[in-house]
């Protein structure tokens, strides 16, 4: 079997709790180790998803049940993760102001780096907010064997 | 995720053992706020079996660094920080605010 | 036999590395008076890798516990005492005299 | 070969410095083992000589220059160890007085602990001076196997 040679789709739901998150990790980590991914990009696929589903749960869900739904998708060259929400809240991703990594500690906000992470994490970072739900696409591409 | 902590004259040492997520992240900053409520400013945390750590755990951190170095009473210290923990940390911006140490001794030391 | 000397913020860790008996104790103790000299008063003296300690050592030891333990400014600590230079410790009564840790933190933190 | 059995003498003899003294516990901890003696036990033999090699040399030849004579006789049940020193100072060693071991550390002296730690460490501990030198015996019986 050549490693990452195999094209793939896998889907699965869970609740939109805190405590799922491990699950959630294992289930893209193997994914991505599945595609071949070094052992540094699988731990950034799993935090950038992470840091997606801690958001759903704390400010799309905030509190009230709902499932995350997250497709994973494998064609050969990039990974596509698809977190899809039917929770009641959204927002416009643009206007999140980016956080000055630089700053000294007095200067440091509290939160506020999910979604910076998740960027650097990734290749790629869609929203698409919808009033039935919001979709996040989360891509990463193969880094180039060495 | 485990935390452990052994006080110390100058200092308190912090073992996290496991992941650090937005479950787990609350634990972990209960065992700030006690040492903070109980005034040990001085603390080194060991990192070295830290799996994974989510922006919840570095917002823990951060809290616990700014109450640490409020009137230069402490400092919270990160020792043997494991490389993909490492990074993340880095891209957050959180090694300009943390000072490192490779060895838990010159991380207790240092205090 | 080799010494090594780290010097922390609240202490100091003299690492003995071989053996000691007549010939080489005279550098150990240089290296305590040295310490004792610049007020370091506060050491842990890791044991761990010393192969061999006769009363000549013990002696050095001694002398730099006297000095250290003088108006209550410090103390010398042993940590990590190989078994066969324990059971010679415990005879000449040194145990009652220096503090032990089977650890090096737990040392360093002790000062 | 059955460790322990063979009955043994050695003799070597060293200049009378501190410098030999790695020497003389080499010497003497390889016949110890030969004898069949544990690590401890060995290690308790080494000690014992090398604070009587120290003695002589710092207390008997007192910086002169003379030579220590060491002979190990294993005969099946006990080792002795004999040293022989041509020094021109001796001493009663009935009249040294034992250290206060339990002493707090104000009333511990200094030294005096040599000679207190060969009679531990030892079975036997025997001191004949002489105007021509003076003879030292350490025994050590082997401890019953376990
Ligand atoms: N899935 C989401 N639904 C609604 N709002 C969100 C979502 N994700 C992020 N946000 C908003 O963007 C802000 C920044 O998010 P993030 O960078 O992850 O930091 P944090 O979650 O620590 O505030 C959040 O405080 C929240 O207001
Ligand atoms: N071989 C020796 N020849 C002469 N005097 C000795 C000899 N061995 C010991 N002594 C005397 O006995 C004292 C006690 O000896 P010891 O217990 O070995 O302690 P230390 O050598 O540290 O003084 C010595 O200080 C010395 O006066």
């Amino acid at each position: 079997m050549s490693v990452g040679g195999d094209i793939f789709s896998l889907q699965r739901s869970w609740p939109a709790r805190f405590d799922f998150l491990d699950e959630i990790r294992t289930f893209v980590g193997q994914a991505a180790e599945r595609a071949g991914f070094s052992e540094q990009a699988v731990y950034a696929i799993q935090m950038a998803t992470d840091e997606a589903c801690s958001n759903v749960i704390e400010h799309a869900y905030r509190g009230e049940s709902g499932n995350i739904e997250i497709r994973v998708d494998w064609d050969g060259l990039q990974l596509t993760i698809t977190l899809q929400d039917t929770a009641r809240y959204s927002f416009d991703m643009k206007k999140i102001a980016q956080p000055d990594v630089n700053a000294p500690l007095s200067k440091r906000k509290a939160g506020g780096l999910g979604i910076y992470l998740m960027k650097k994490l990734m290749d790629e970072v869609q929203y698409l907010p919808s009033p039935q739900g919001n979709t996040l696409i989360l891509r990463k591409r193969k880094e180039k064997a060495v | 995720m485990e935390v452990n902590v052994k006080e110390y004259k100058h200092c308190v040492l912090v073992t996290i053992q496991g992941r650090v997520d937005s479950a787990t992240a609350p634990k972990l900053n209960e065992v700030f706020e006690d040492l903070l409520n109980r005034g040990r400013f001085k603390i080194v945390v060991d990192m070295s079996n830290v799996e994974y750590m989510s922006s919840a755990g570095f917002r823990v951190l951060l809290s616990a660094q700014r109450a640490c170095r409020r009137y230069h009473r402490g400092e919270v210290v990160l020792a043997l920080v494991p490389p993909r923990v490492l990074e993340a940390l880095e891209l957050a911006g959180f090694t300009k605010i943390f000072r490192r140490f490779d060895n838990l001794l010159d991380a207790i030391g240092y205090f």
